[in-house]
C-alpha cells in the first residue's frame, strides 16, 4: 500500500546477529512503521559505510568503530550511527587446548594468526599494551579470508584474534580450545555493530528511523524469547544458512548486546563513556586523527525509551 | 604401414575396449587424481577442515544438491550472460582497435591498464554504480572475460596478409564487406582461442562478483560454508564450479571444430 | 575513346619511369627478367599499390584507390583456405552483389573451362599448384571485367592446359572486348596472345621496348608455326639476350 | 596524394607539435579521464570516502610515497618472478600438449578445469601447502597468468604449415630443430599475445594473493588501508598497480617488436 | 652399382601403379597434366608422405621416414617469413650441423649464381616471386645432395634466367654424379635437361611413357635447334596430344 521502501544493508552476511531484523520483517513490526524494508546482505563495515554515503541505502549496519575511522580518515561525517546493536566486541585470543595461553602474558614468544585488517585496527595492541605485553615478542602471521581459523587447527600458528562467538565455537567444533580472552573483559572495547543512516536522510525521515528502530526492539525481546522461532524465520529468509549454527548464534550473542555502562537500558542504547573509550582507544592505536566526539558519531535521539 | 589407421585393432576387440575408448581421457585422469586425493587424505589422516576427501564431498553435493543446483544455475546464467556480452564488446573493441590508430593508440592503453586493477578492492565503487542486483555480476564477468578475446581478435584480424588485402580490394569489397568476407574468417581460430581463454575467466568472474555481494549464487554458497567452516560444502561447490567451467570450455572446443572445418586437418597434422 | 593508362614511379628498387600506353579492348603483354618490377607495375595499374611519384590514369581521370572494375589473377595464388573451390570463384558475385544464382552457373562453367568441373568442393588444400591456379584464373573472370590483369596465370600449368586456357582467353577477350594486361616469361605465350608486348630492363624496371605483334586474329595454335611468328620469338629473344649478361661457361 | 606521408604537416610546425606528439596519444586520454573524475567528483560533491578525487588521491601518492614505494617494490617483485616461472612452466607445458596426444586429451582438460577454481576460495589450502612466505604468492601469480601462455603458445605451435614441416623433414631437422627452427618461430607472434595476457592476470594475481595472506606488498596496503577507512590511500595503490601493469604490457609490446622484426610490415598493413 | 627406386601408390584421387627405376647419376623428368600427381610422386619419392600401397626402396631398403640425403625445391617456394634469404639457404647447413663457415659462403656463392647477391638480407616478402623461387633453388643445392628433387623449380623465372639456371644446374650434376627428378611443364626444358622423360597421364596419375633422350653432354643452348633435340620435343606434345582431348572451337 502506501508503505515507504527501506533499503537496509547489513553488516555481513546475515547472521544469527541479524535476526531481529528478520524478525521485525516477519512479523510485521517494520509495516506497523509504516515501513517495506529489503534486507540486502553486506560484505563487512567498509562497504555499508560507502554504500549509505552514496545513497544506494538508506539503513546501514556497520561498526561504530568504523564509521569514527570513515569520519576521521575520509570525511565520512555526514553518517551517525543512532543504535548500537553489539556494543561489547566479540573479538578475543583464541588457542587451542594445551597451547599454554591462560593468560595475556602467556602470548610473548607465541605466533599469531591474523587478518591483516583485524591486526590494523590496532585493538591487538592495545590489548597487549593494556596487559603488559611486549607486542614485539608476539610473531605475526597475516593469514586473511578466514584461513587463519585453519592454521590454528594445523598449528602453524599458536593464537588468533577473532570472533569468541561464533568463530572460536566453530574452532571448539573441531578441536577443544582455552576459554577465549575476549578484550572487552581486558579494557579494550571498540563498538561493534550499529544502525547508521546519512544525516540529510535522516533530518526527512527521522519519523521512520524511530519507527525502524521500534521495529526491532519489539523483533529483539520476540527473539530472545523464543530463539527457535527465530532461527526457523532466518531459515526461511536464508535458506543456505546452518540451522545449527544460527541457532547457537542467536543464543550466544545476546551477552554482546550491552557492555557493563549499558547493561540494562533499553536495546540499542549506547553509553556515552563507551563510545568516548572507542574514540580514545582508535586515536591512541589505530592512528586515528584526533578531534572527535561522541556526539560526532552517535545520536540517542531517535532512540524510543522503552523498558523492557 | 604407418599410414594404416588401426581401424582393425578395434574391430577385433569389440565391445568393452570401444565403450572405454568412448569416454574422454581426461575423466580417466580425473578418476585417478580423486582416487590418489581419497587415499593421500585416508593414508595420511589429514582432517576434514583442511582437506575433505572426495568422498566425503561426493556425499556433501548429494545430500545438498537441492540447495547447489539452483545456486549453480544462477551462477551459471551470469556466466553465460556475461559471457555473451563480453563477446559483444570485445568483439566490436577488437575491431576498432584494428580498423582505428585513434583506438588503438589512445584508448586501449587504458583498457590493458583497468586490467590490472584488482575487482575486489574497488567492489564498493561497482556496487554504488550497477546496483546491487545481477547487474554488478554480469559487469564483473565481462571485466574478466573480454580481454583475452580483445586481444586474440586483434591478433586474428591483424593476422589477414596483404595478399588477401589486395584481392579484396581489387573486388571492390567494401569496409563491411573485407570484415566479413576476408579478416573474420581469418580470425576464427584466434577468436576460438580468445573465447576459450575467456570461459575460465568468466567462471572466476562470476564467484568473484558473487563474493563481493550476492545472496545466492555458488559464491555466495563458499563464502558462507567458509564462515560456518563448512570445508565439505565449500569444496562441493568449487567442484560443482570446476566442472561447469570444463563443459564450457568443451563446448567451446566443440564449436570451435564445427566452425572451422577447413582447419581440421591442419590441427592433425599438427602433431609431430 | 581511348583508355590511357600511364604508370609512372620512381622508387629506389622497383620502377624507374615508367611510362605505357594501353588502348581499349587491347591485349598487352608484359616480359622481364625476374625482379625487374612486373608484378609491382601491375599493382600500381590495380591502384592497389601506390606510387612514389607521378601520376596513373585511366580515361583521363587519375587513380588514387584501388579500382575494382577489372579482374587480377595475382602472382601467388591468394584463395582463401576457408572457402571451397566454387566459394573462391563466387566471391566475386558475393561482393559485386551479382544475382548468386546465375554466378553459380557461370562459376561452374568457368570452372568446367579449366577442368575442375569434379573439384568445385574441394578446399585449397586439397588442390595441386596448377588447380588453385586454375581456380584463381576462374575468379578473376566470373564478373566478365572490362579491364583483366594478369600475373603469370599459366605459370603451373602444363603446356596442354595451358595451350588450352591460351585459346580460350582469347576467345573471352574477342567476345567482350576486354583489355588485358598479361605478365608472363613465355616469349611465345606473349606474343600469340598480345597486340603489343612490352619488355623491361632488370632493376630498376623500365621499358626497354614496346613491340607491336601483328598478327591475324583470331589466332590458332598453328599459327606458333607461321615464320612471321617465329620472327617475332627470334626478334624478342634477341632484345632480351641483349640486356642481360648471359654466360654459358 | 594518398601515398605521399605528411612529412610536410610536421616540417612545417616544428617544437611544438613536435613536443606533443611525442607524448603517447594513451596519456592524453588518461589525462581527459583523470580530469572528467576529477570534475564529476567536485561538480556532483562526491564523498571522498566513496571516490577520492583523482588531486587527493595525487596529494596522497606524493605524501605516502616513502610506503608505496618499497611495497610495490615487493610486489613488482613477486609479479616478475611469478611471470617469469609462469613462462617457464607454460612454454613447456604447451609444447608437451602439441607433441603428445596423452598431455593434449588427458592432461590438459584437467588443468583447464583447475583454471576456474577461485583462488581465493582455496586459500587455506595454499597456504598449508606452500606456507606463509613469499611461496603461495608467486604460486598464485604463476596459477593465474599460465593459462593464457599455454593457450596461445598451443594455437602458435600449431600454425606451422604442412609445407614447412615437410621442409624441416626433408633436411633431416631432428624434433628439436623442428621445434627451435620451424615452430617456435611461428609461434612467436602468438606467444607474445599470450605473454600480454598473462601480465595483466601476473598483476592481478600478485594482489589477490597478498589479499590472502601477506605483510607487504601494494595488495597489504589497500586490505590494511580498506580496515582503517583510508579510501585515497587505497586508491593512490590501485592506481601504482595499474601504472605498473600497464608498464609491463608496453615493455612486452616493445619486446614483441624488437623479437619479430619480419612482422613488422603486416602489422602495419594491418591497418585498413 | 645401381640405384633402384621404385614407387607403387593405389590411392583413389592421386597415383595408380606408378612403377619407376632411376639410376644413380640420372637427370630423369616428370611433365603431366596439372593435377595428374607430380607434386605427389615426387613427396613419396622424398619419403614425406606415406604411400597407401607398394613400397619404395633406394638401394634396396625401403623407405619409410622421411630421407634427408637430398635437396628437395617444393612446387611453393617454401621460405621461412623469419629468416633473411641469406639465413634461408643457410638453414640447410644448420640443420645438418655443417661447418657454418664454409656454408656461408657456399650459401653466397649460390645466391651470386642465382643473380641476388644483392638480397641476401631481403625477408621473403620483400622479395618478388622468382626471387623467391631461386631462394629456395640456392637451398636445395647448399648440402650438395647426391640425390635432388625439383619440383617446377624455374616455373617463375623469365627464359634467360631459366636458360642460365638450366646450364648451371647440368654443370653441377655433372660435377657432383648427381641424381635428379625434376618435374616441369615445360617440354623443351624437360628434354633440354634429361636423361629420361617420364609422361604421366591425367588423374590418376599413371606413368604412360618413358622416353630415353639420347642427346650428347654437356648440353649447351645451341643444342635446342638442333633437329634432334626438335624431333623430340614434337615426338612429346604428340603424346602429350594423344593424352588429352583438345578443342581448339
Ligand atoms: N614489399 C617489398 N618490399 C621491398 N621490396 C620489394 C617489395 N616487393 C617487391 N620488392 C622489390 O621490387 C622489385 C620488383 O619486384 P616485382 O615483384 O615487381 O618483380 P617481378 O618483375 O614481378 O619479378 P618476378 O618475375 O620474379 O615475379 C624486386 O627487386 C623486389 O625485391
Ligand atoms: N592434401 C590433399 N588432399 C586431397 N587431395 C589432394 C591433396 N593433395 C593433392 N591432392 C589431389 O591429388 C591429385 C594430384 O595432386 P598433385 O599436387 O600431385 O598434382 P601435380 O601433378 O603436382 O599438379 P600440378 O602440376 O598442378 O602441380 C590432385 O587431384 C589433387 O586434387
Ligand atoms: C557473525 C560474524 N559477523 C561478522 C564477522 C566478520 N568479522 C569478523 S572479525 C571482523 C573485523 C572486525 O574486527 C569481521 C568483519 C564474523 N566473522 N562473524
Ligand atoms: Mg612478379
Ligand atoms: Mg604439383
Amino acid at each position: 500500500e502506501d508503505l515507504q521502501d527501506v533499503r537496509l544493508r547489513l553488516a555481513w552476511i546475515a547472521g544469527g546477529v541479524d535476526a531481529p531484523v528478520f524478525m521485525a520483517a516477519e512479523k510485521g513490526y517494520f509495516a506497523d512503521a509504516g515501513l517495506d524494508v529489503e534486507i540486502v546482505d553486506g560484505n563487512g563495515s567498509t562497504g555499508t559505510i560507502q554504500a549509505i554515503g552514496s545513497g544506494d541505502f538508506d539503513i546501514g549496519i556497520a561498526g561504530m568503530g568504523a564509521l569514527a575511522q570513515a569520519q576521521q580518515a575520509a570525511g565520512a561525517s555526514d553518517i551517525i550511527s543512532v543504535a548500537g546493536l553489539l556494543q561489547k566486541d566479540p573479538t578475543s585470543i583464541i588457542s587451542l587446548e594445551g597451547s599454554g595461553i591462560a593468560e595475556p602474558k602467556d602470548l610473548e614468544g607465541k605466533r599469531l594468526g591474523t587478518d591483516a585488517g583485524n591486526l590494523e585496527d590496532g585493538m591487538i595492541r592495545a590489548f597487549a599494551e593494556a596487559n603488559g605485553v611486549d607486542f614485539d615478542k608476539i610473531e605475526v602471521i597475516i593469514i586473511n579470508g578466514g584461513a587463519d581459523r585453519v592454521a590454528l587447527l594445523k598449528g602453524d600458528v599458536d593464537f588468533i584474534n577473532g570472533w569468541a562467538n561464533p568463530d572460536g565455537d566453530k574452532v571448539a567444533a573441531q578441536r577443544p580450545i582455552e576459554e577465549p580472552m575476549l578484550f572487552a573483559d581486558y579494557g579494550v572495547n571498540l563498538i561493534g555493530s550499529s544502525v547508521i543512516v546519512k544525516k540529510d536522510w535522516l533530518a526527512e525521515n527521522g519519523d521512520a528511523v524511530k519507527g525502524f528502530l521500534v521495529a526491532l526492539q519489539k523483533a529483539k525481546a520476540d527473539v530472545a524469547a523464543d530463539p527457535e522461532a527465530a532461527r526457523d524465520i532466518f531459515m526461511e529468509h536464508r535458506p543456505d544458512a546452518d540451522p545449527e549454527g544460527i541457532l547457537q548464534e542467536i543464543k550466544v550473542m545476546q551477552k554482546y548486546e550491552h557492555t557493563a555502562a549499558s547493561e540494562g537500558k533499553p536495546y540499542g542504547w549506547v553509553a556515552p563513556s563507551d563510545v568516548e573509550l572507542t574514540i580514545s582507544l582508535l586515536e591512541k592505536y589505530s592512528g586515528m586523527k584526533p578531534g572527535l566526539t561522541p556526539d560526532d558519531i552517535y545520536s540517542d535521539a531517535y532512540l524510543p525509551v522503552l523498558t523492557q | 604401414m604407418a599410414s594404416v589407421p588401426d581401424t582393425t585393432y578395434i574391430a577385433r576387440r569389440p565391445s568393452l575396449k570401444q565403450l572405454a575408448e568412448r569416454i574422454p581421457p581426461a575423466v580417466w585422469t580425473l578418476i585417478a587424481l580423486l582416487l590418489f586425493w581419497e587415499l593421500m587424505v585416508r593414508w595420511r589422516e589429514i582432517p576434514q577442515y583442511i582437506l575433505p576427501a572426495p568422498s566425503v564431498i561426493l556425499a556433501e553435493i548429494i545430500s545438498y544438491w537441492h540447495r547447489l543446483w539452483p545456486n549453480a544455475l544462477v551462477t551459471m546464467g551470469e556466466i553465460l550472460f556475461g559471457f555473451a556480452c563480453a563477446v559483444c564488446i570485445a568483439v566490436p573493441l577488437a575491431v576498432s582497435v584494428v580498423y582505428s590508430q585513434f583506438m588503438a593508440r589512445a584508448v586501449f592503453p587504458i583498457i590493458v591498464m583497468s586490467q590490472t586493477i584488482p575487482k575486489v578492492a574497488i567492489a564498493p565503487l561497482l556496487l554504488s554504480w550497477f546496483g546491487y542486483g545481477i547487474t554488478p555480476k554480469i559487469v564483473i564477468v565481462i571485466m574478466l572475460s573480454f580481454f583475452p578475446i580483445v586481444i586474440n581478435t586483434v591478433m586474428g584480424l591483424r593476422a589477414t596478409t596483404p595478399e588477401m588485402l589486395h584481392l579484396a580490394r581489387s573486388m571492390g569489397a567494401n569496409g563491411w564487406q573485407i570484415f566479413w568476407k576476408f579478416r573474420l574468417p581469418k580470425a576464427l581460430p584466434f577468436v576460438f582461442g580468445g573465447l576459450k581463454l575467456a570461459t575460465a575467466l568468466s567462471v572466476i568472474g562470476a564467484i568473484v562478483a558473487e563474493f563481493i555481494g550476492a545472496d545466492k549464487g555458488l559464491g555466495y554458497l563458499i563464502l558462507i560454508a567458509g564462515a560456518n567452516f563448512d570445508i565439505a560444502r565449500q569444496f562441493a561447490s568449487i567442484i560443482l564450479i570446476s566442472l561447469m567451467g570444463m563443459s564450457f570450455f568443451g563446448l567451446l572446443t566443440w564449436l570451435e571444430r564445427v566452425a572451422i572445418p577447413w582447419r581440421e586437418s591442419v590441427e592433425l597434422s599438427g602433431k609431430g | 575513346m581511348t583508355k590511357v593508362f600511364s604508370g609512372r614511379k620512381g622508387e629506389v628498387e622497383a620502377l624507374r619511369t615508367v611510362d605505357l600506353d594501353i588502348r581499349r579492348g587491347e591485349f598487352v603483354s608484359v616480359v622481364g627478367p625476374s625482379g625487374c618490377g612486373k608484378s609491382t607495375l601491375l599493382m600500381l595499374l590495380s591502384g592497389l599499390l601506390g606510387r612514389s611519384a607521378g601520376e596513373i590514369t585511366i580515361d583521363g581521370t587519375s587513380i588514387t584507390g584501388p579500382n575494382s572494375d577489372l579482374g587480377i589473377v595475382f602472382q601467388q595464388d591468394v584463395l582463401l583456405e576457408w572457402r571451397s573451390a566454387l566459394d573462391n570463384v563466387l566471391l566475386q558475385a558475393e561482393i559485386r552483389k551479382s544475382d548468386m544464382g546465375e554466378a553459380r552457373t557461370r562459376a561452374r562453367e568457368l570452372l568446367r573451362m579449366v577442368s575442375l568441373q569434379d573439384f568445385e568442393d574441394a578446399y585449397p588444400r586439397e588442390l595441386s599448384g596448377g588447380m588453385r591456379q586454375r581456380v584463381s584464373i576462374c575468379r578473376s573472370l566470373l564478373h566478365q571485367p572490362p579491364l583483366l590483369l594478369m600475373d603469370e596465370p599459366f605459370g603451373a600449368l602444363d603446356a596442354m592446359t595451358r595451350d588450352q586456357l591460351q585459346i580460350d582467353l582469347l576467345k573471352l577477350c574477342a567476345a567482350r572486348d576486354m583489355t588485358v594486361f598479361f605478365i608472363t616469361h613465355s616469349i611465345s605465350e606473349a606474343i600469340f596472345l598480345s597486340d603489343r608486348v612490352v619488355v623491361m630492363t632488370p632493376r630498376p624496371g623500365r621499358i626497354e621496348r614496346v613491340m607491336d605483334i601483328d598478327l591475324p586474329r583470331p589466332r590458332r595454335l598453328a599459327l606458333r608455326e607461321d615464320p612471321k611468328f617465329i620472327g617475332y620469338v627470334r626478334e624478342l629473344t634477341e632484345i632480351f639476350k641483349s640486356l642481360g649478361v648471359f654466360k654459358e661457361e
